[in-house]
């Protein structure tokens, strides 16, 4: 009969394992939501050269959970027409597929919750079902804020799914393996996947900023526009869950994704002696992608809804499949070395980052010149 | 778990689907129904197949290809629903009857 | 194959702490909430205006012509996953095969491009 | 590193499917002129793809090799395969239909190059020469008569290619019934194949032919009947060929490659590659042969008057199919293809040639011609060379062909048909020399049209040269020595009547004797017109008017098309009224009965149309219901048949 | 145990399955029976799982429960109905639907009871590889056939819903500081 870990029943171990996995996920998701919310308030502050918070605890360190708290103990006001069922339905179903989705997270050599066959499928699913939460969160206020905010974000995460995917698709070309565990440690040397498929990486990035719903993708709670978006009618920790735990939640899901698919993952100086280090840098890797997030938030405005989809359709998922067939092409013809790739995505990356400006340009020339027309036509008219 | 029961279930299921076919009046309704009975047959080709295949993945790549079916009836059927309804601001199937002759 | 269905309930038992952990936090913060519900309370939210008729009306058509492409690339992903896996086992062959599949679905998409349909306005 | 080039067999028929789709799809909006140049260079890959395929059959040593690409259909024990039979005479025809295509569109180009629609032109040209390359691929008649039908709809198209007027519009609707007539032999052909042997793969088939002979010989003999007259609609013989020259109204292009050179020799290639059907069928062969002597003197006869260059050429065509099918049923099916291989380069050339000319004068009435010799040398010179090698002048191409299908004739025993030939031979020489006269020589007898007139740019006149080099050599590259010379090795395992024998030392004392007396009617009938066209003695009008009636009948097409609108149209409209008068009144009387019983129980039935999707659906699910129970009841065993 | 934690969590899905599946044909809102499909769907990803086929549990979540699920929440959306008495969401041949519809079940869900297990029995998991080769070198035809389908799909679905003039410019000039709704 073998014998697990710690002298147990190799069965029981599972379960105590499982139940250690679960508690530590939720204790994670609570603590990463309240750090990063901290975070991103003090380095937005810092950023644009005020304080931040700064009252509660020491820096500020508590403010979040005070907020947490206030939370809680709100009200939680469900208006008069809502759909109940649904109304009530909606966080689950936001929540619950960002939950499963760190069953996968390769954390470190011995932290994985289930190393599964296809970890970057069952990733890429669960994130497509996040929408269904959203249409119905904002349908079920009967509210027309939040109808025509679900009803844009759910078009937002859809269309721009589809490039992510395309980008971990390219990916997966260059490791050949869907199993977590298995790409990262295809990625053990300095050379990660990111110096290979800076494009890939790129365009990854940019569908991951829309898909989680951050500058300058955050149409959904575009303020100026649609109050808060499908989230209008929310309130209490209904809100809490909705937007604070799922939205930080599902930052952290997509860049481990990054770290695991481009950036090596665990692997880093010491890890073959002590594996739980893995941890602390893939940690400290999430981290710094967390901050180009952040980065991101504080630079950049916030796109238009025609401007969003068009950018997605007509420009992000032509480049995602010209990059695909360039770099199976290439990994076909040329099938012992990964330089060719690398060359033609650094080029790839640089032509795309030349030329969206100039693309932009003439559309928004043709624009005007359509604007124009149509202002005569009705000068005209009248 | 038995083949058995399986194939049950997906029995099970597709009657469900063909019952819904039958006494939903909702357009869409039915369509959720025909989808409930091409999933039902997928669960048969999925037991089968894992059953039976030794290498043999054919029952799978049948449910693949369902799915491609699926998907683009889903889109044709809605966009014919939208379509009459614009027409009609009806779904009821029983009040599209306009062809009849 | 133990492994393979222990990965398995560790997902399922994921799915079902997901919801009892949404459900859990909603009923902590419902027993200690306080609860004054107003008629003004109640109101559907839109600026304090007074809501005129539900939302459940008419929408533009667009939401659904962008949902119909996505449904036919994820579909396209479902064959492009395995190919990705296993692509450098079908060689040209299988380069050809997924080119002249991508292409086919690219020319759908250059339709609806010429068609108009990917205006969002 | 080597290349399985045969296995790339579909590429052939597939690129130019692939211009046609392209120029099909964005011609009209985007591509214009340059669909001739993706048509053109289609088919020079398709063409290289096909010589290197004839290379490596060569090199195989001519190992018939089948190609499948996918099963078509498959049901019960009825199987047919997209497959393609790639053995020598497959090889051959790939070879000439592609080159020979290649060339002709290079000279489109310029041909078309005014005309509107121009990517119509090039949609339906590529698309053509993939059901040319299908036909003769195929390994199966079924994937033949896709092909067959398939040349049939694309000649209907282009010969009404200027559908603006009424003439090509009317000879594109002559052509298509007059082929519909031939397709429904082979469809019959097709059938009775199927039911006799339960197979139409050619392999299947020949392996069979030999045993169900001894059986049933009158069902083989009926067999070739009916693919003979699918090949006589196809390939314009006698009495099927009068829309070939009506056809002369598409664009000389089309004339010069589909009804010079592929199409019109899809018939031949049927009866050669069907050789083991015709070879037991015995009086079957026969009649081939006797109707293609008389077709080739039918239309020779008729050839002499015509004052249409393409009409002339039409006829000539008409005649030297005749030939071809002359030597099918004289037992030398390999002379047939030789000299359809011949033909195809030379008569090609002769249309192109007389499209140059065309297209420089805008004219196609040689009497209003003359002295273009001046100002087309290129074309002259070639069309020279091809009207000597129609005529049969040594050592021109058509002078091995053609002297080999009449010298064969004379040795199996036909002593009526080969003189039948020899008197061709003459006439041939004759028109032809009558039509180089008319064109390019004496004085110009339209001075506005000569001062216009001029020579063709290059992309016309290269395609005119490399052809007129194929005119010159491809007789003596592909044929000498004679009886024994490259193309008859090539192919006698495949289509020489008794498949396996080693073919006879031939007699070259006999073929010399028989070659000369051939090339002495030639020269004759050169003679002949070289007296009356230049010398004016006698004169061409005086021996008309001496003829009187006859030429009269010959100016007239022996009425044919006449007899065919009066006798058989009318015969025709006469019958069918009875037929109507029958079926107006007792069969439709009876339908009137039915119709009123129908009607009562429409009413009683019109309730369940209830135009509801659910009524439907139930309707569906207790169909369902009774399958699950009856289906169900037989497997479980609770049911007994 | 192992087994049995299976037998439970196949008993948790039939039941899943089969109360979800009657809820989709008997609910009163057609929201209600998207949200229920879309759960039956999420079951029947686990009843794939169960089998052993993981790749096709996963497609299915991606396609039927990401994808098509909020194809037909949108249909929904876009057809709104008033709201009316509960028998009314039925047609009227309801009886007879359903008698026929168990009718038709009782008989199959018997039979499917009679099957019995096969001996070779491939281990579960890894299903993407197979899948992949059966694809692509077995059925190529159908798999370029599948993406000709989905371009009918998609030109069929496009051309039905944009009928309305596309060309027409809208009456008033579009101010530019109007944001596009």
């Amino acid at each position: 009969m073998p014998v697990g870990p710690f002298g147990l029943d190799p069965l029981l171990w599972a379960i105590v394992r499982l139940l250690i996995a679960v508690v530590l996920v939720v204790a994670l998701i609570l603590n990463s939501s309240l750090l990063l919310i901290y975070l991103e308030r003090k380095i937005q502050a810092v950023m644009q050269d005020r304080i931040g918070p700064y009252h509660t605890g020491p820096f500020g360190l508590l403010q979040t959970f005070a907020d947490a708290l206030k939370l809680i103990a709100k009200e939680d006001v469900r208006a008069g027409h809502t759909d109940v069922a649904f109304f009530i339905a909606a966080p689950a179903l936001v929540f619950t597929p960002m939950l499963a989705s760190y069953v996968v997270l390769p954390f470190a050599p011995p932290l994985v919750g289930a190393d599964l066959n296809i970890g970057l499928l069952y990733l890429a699913t669960l994130g497509s079902m996040g929408v269904l939460g959203i249409v119905i969160a904002g349908w079920a206020s009967n509210n027309k804020y939040a109808l025509v905010g679900g009803l844009r974000s759910a078009g937002q995460l859809i269309s721009y799914e589809v490039p992510g995917i395309l980008s971990l698709v390219t990916a997966v070309l260059v490791v050949g393996s869907l199993s977590m565990v298995k790409i990262t440690e295809t990625q053990t040397g300095p050379l990660v996947n990111l110096f290979v498929l800076p494009l890939a990486f790129a365009t990854y990035l940019v569908s991951s900023l829309a898909e989680t719903n951050r500058t300058p993708f955050d149409l959904p709670e575009a303020e100026s526009e649609l109050v808060a978006g499908y989230l209008t009618e929310y309130s209490g920790m209904r809100w809490g869950t909705m937007l604070a735990l799922t939205e930080y939640g599902n930052v952290v899901v997509v860049c481990s994704i990054m770290t695991t698919l481009w950036l090596g993952g665990w692997n880093g100086p010491g890890v073959a002696a002590l594996p739980i280090l893995g941890v602390v840098w893939f940690t400290l890797k999430v981290y710094a992608l967390i901050l180009v997030f952040m980065w991101v938030r504080a630079t950049l405005p916030r796109l238009r809804i025609d401007q969003l989809m068009s950018f997605c359709w007509k420009i992000l998922i032509p480049t995602t499949l010209l990059n695909l067939a360039v770099t199976a092409v290439l990994l076909i013809a040329f099938p012992s070395t990964l330089v060719p790739v690398a060359i033609a995505n650094w080029i790839l990356l640089v032509a795309f980052i030349v030329l969206l400006p100039v693309v932009q340009q003439r559309r928004l020339r043709q624009l005007r010149k359509t604007l124009r027309a149509r202002t005569a036509a009705a000068g005209v008219a009248s | 778990m038995p083949l058995a029961a399986f194939i049950a279930v997906s029995a099970a299921l597709f009657f469900i689907g063909v019952a819904g076919v039958l006494v939903r009046r909702n357009a869409v309704v039915i369509l959720m129904s025909v989808e409930l009975m091409l999933n039902a047959t997928n669960l048969a080709f999925v037991a089968f197949s894992r059953r039976l295949g030794v290498a043999g993945e054919r029952g799978s790549v049948f449910v693949v290809f369902i799915f491609v079916v699926a998907a683009a009836e889903v889109a044709v059927g809605l966009a014919i629903i939208l379509a009459a309804y614009r027409n009609r601001p009806t779904v009821d199937v029983d009040q599209l009857d306009e062809m009849k002759g | 194959m133990p492994d393979y269905s222990l990965s398995y309930f560790y997902v399922f038992v994921f799915f079902g702490t997901g919801a009892v952990f949404v459900a859990a936090l909603l009923t902590a913060s419902g027993l200690v909430q306080p609860k004054k519900k107003t008629a003004e309370k109640l109101r559907t939210y839109e600026s304090g205006e007074e809501p005129v008729g539900g939302a459940w009306g008419r929408f533009p058509i667009h939401f659904y012509i962008f949902a119909l492409l996505f449904v036919v690339f994820d579909v396209e992903v479902i064959f492009l996953f395995p190919w990705a896996v296993l692509f450098r086992s079908f060689g040209w062959y299988g380069l050809v095969e997924m080119g002249v599949f991508i292409f086919i679905l690219v020319a759908g998409l250059f339709y609806a491009w010429r068609k108009g349909a990917l205006k969002w306005y | 590193m080597s290349v399985d080039v045969v296995g790339l067999v579909w590429l052939v028929p597939g690129i130019p499917l692939a211009a046609a789709i392209v120029n099909g799809l964005f011609g009209r909006r985007w591509l214009h002129r340059t669909t001739g140049v993706i048509a053109s260079v289609a088919l020079g890959l398709s063409a290289a793809l096909g010589l290197a395929i004839f290379f490596a059959v060569l090199a195989s040593g001519g190992q018939p090799r089948v190609v499948t690409l996918y099963e078509w259909i498959g049901v019960g024990d009825f199987r047919v395969d997209t497959a393609a039979l790639v053995d020598p005479l497959s090889a051959t025809m790939v070879a000439v239909v592609a080159g020979i295509s290649f060339l002709i569109h290079i000279f489109s180009i310029g041909y078309m190059e005014h005309d509107r629609g121009i990517h119509r032109f090039f949609t339906w040209l590529p698309l053509f020469v993939f059901f040319m390359l299908t036909l003769v691929l195929a390994d199966n008649y079924l994937l033949m008569f896709v092909g067959w039908e398939g040349v049939g709809l694309c000649s209907y198209l282009l010969i009404g290619f200027w559908f603006e007027k009424p003439a090509p519009y009317t000879a594109a609707n002559k052509a298509f019934w007059m082929n519909r007539i031939g397709d429904w032999g082979f469809t019959i052909g097709t059938i009775l194949t199927f039911l006799t042997f339960g197979s139409l793969n050619f392999h299947e088939v020949f392996d069979k032919v030999a045993g169900v002979a001894q059986t049933q010989p009158l069902t083989i003999t009926f067999i070739a009947l009916a693919f003979f007259l699918g090949a006589t609609g196809k390939s314009a013989q006698l009495p099927l060929y009068s829309w070939l020259p009506d056809a002369m109204e598409g664009p000389t292009p089309v004339s010069a490659l589909i009804h010079a050179a592929t199409m019109v020799t899809a018939g031949v290639y049927l009866v050669a590659r069907s050789t083991p059907i015709f070879a037991d069928a015995g009086s079957a062969l026969v009649v081939v042969g006797i109707v293609g002597a008389v077709t080739a003197l039918f239309a020779a006869t008729i050839a002499l008057v015509q004052v249409d260059i393409k009409r002339v050429l039409a006829y000539s065509t008409v005649s030297q199919l005749g030939y071809m099918f002359l030597a099918c049923g004289v037992g030398a099916p390999i002379a047939a293809i030789f000299h359809l291989a011949t033909h195809a380069f030379f008569k090609a050339l002769l249309f192109l040639g007389s499209g140059s000319v065309i297209h420089a004068t805008e004219e196609q009435d040689m009497r209003r011609m003359g002295g273009l010799r001046r100002k087309m040398p290129i074309t002259y010179w070639t069309f020279l060379l091809a009207g000597g090698a129609l005529a049969a002048i040594p050592p021109l191409a058509g002078f091995w062909s053609k002297d080999e299908i009449v010298g064969a004739a004379f040795t199996s025993g036909h002593q009526i048909l080969w003189s039948v030939g020899i008197g061709t031979g003459l006439l041939t020489a004759f028109y032809t020399t009558r039509m180089i006269y008319l064109t390019f020589h004496g004085e110009p007898r339209d001075h506005h049209l000569y001062d216009h007139a001029h020579e063709s740019p290059p992309v016309m006149t290269v395609p005119l040269m490399l052809l007129a080099a194929g005119a010159v050599l491809a007789g003596l590259v592909l044929g000498f020595p004679p009886d024994a010379g490259f193309i008859h090795r090539f192919l006698a395992g495949v289509v020489s009547a008794e498949a396996g024998q080693q073919p006879e030392a031939p007699n070259y004392v006999l073929i010399a004797v028989l070659a000369a007396v051939a090339v002495v009617a030639a020269l004759i009938g050169i003679g002949i017109g070289y007296a009356m066209y230049a010398r004016r003695r006698p004169d061409p009008a005086a021996v008309s008017r001496a003829a009187g009636p006859i030429y009269t009948l010959l100016v007239n097409k022996y009425f044919v098309d006449e007899l065919y609108d009066h006798r058989i149209i009318d015969g025709g409209r006469a019958l069918f009224g009875a037929a109507w008068a029958f079926d107006a009144h007792i069969i439709d009387g009876i339908v009137d009965r039915l119709a009123w019983l129908t009607a009562l129980i429409g009413s009683g039935l019109r309730r369940v149309q209830t135009g509801v999707v659910g009524n439907y659906a139930l309707s569906i699910a207790a169909g369902l219901l009774v399958l699950i129970v009856v289906y169900g009841g037989y497997a479980t065993g609770m049911l007994h048949r | 145990m192992l087994d049995f934690l299976g037998l439970v969590v196949f008993a948790i899905f039939t039941i899943m399955i089969v109360g979800a599946g009657l809820g989709v044909v008997l609910a009163n809102r057609v929201t209600t029976s998207a949200l229920l499909m879309a759960f039956t769907f999420l079951n029947m990803a686990g009843m794939f799982v169960l089998l052993g086929a993981e790749t096709i549990a996963a497609f299915q979540v991606l396609i039927y429960v990401g994808a098509i699920t909020v194809l037909i929440l949108y249909g929904v959306m876009f057809t709104p109905q008033t709201p009316r008495a509960y028998g009314l969401f039925f047609q009227k041949q309801t009886p007879w639907g359903a008698v026929l519809a168990a009718l038709a079940a009782l008989p199959v869900i018997v039979v499917a009871f009679s099957f019995h297990d096969a001996k070779t029995v491939a281990p579960p998991g890894g299903d993407l590889n197979a899948l992949a080769i059966a694809v692509f070198n077995s059925f190529a035809f159908p798999f370029e056939v599948a993406s000709v389908l989905l371009l009918a799909a998609m030109v069929g679905a496009i051309v039905l819903v944009k009928r309305e003039s596309p060309a027409a410019p809208p009456a008033a000039p579009l101010r530019r500081s109007e944001p596009p709704r």
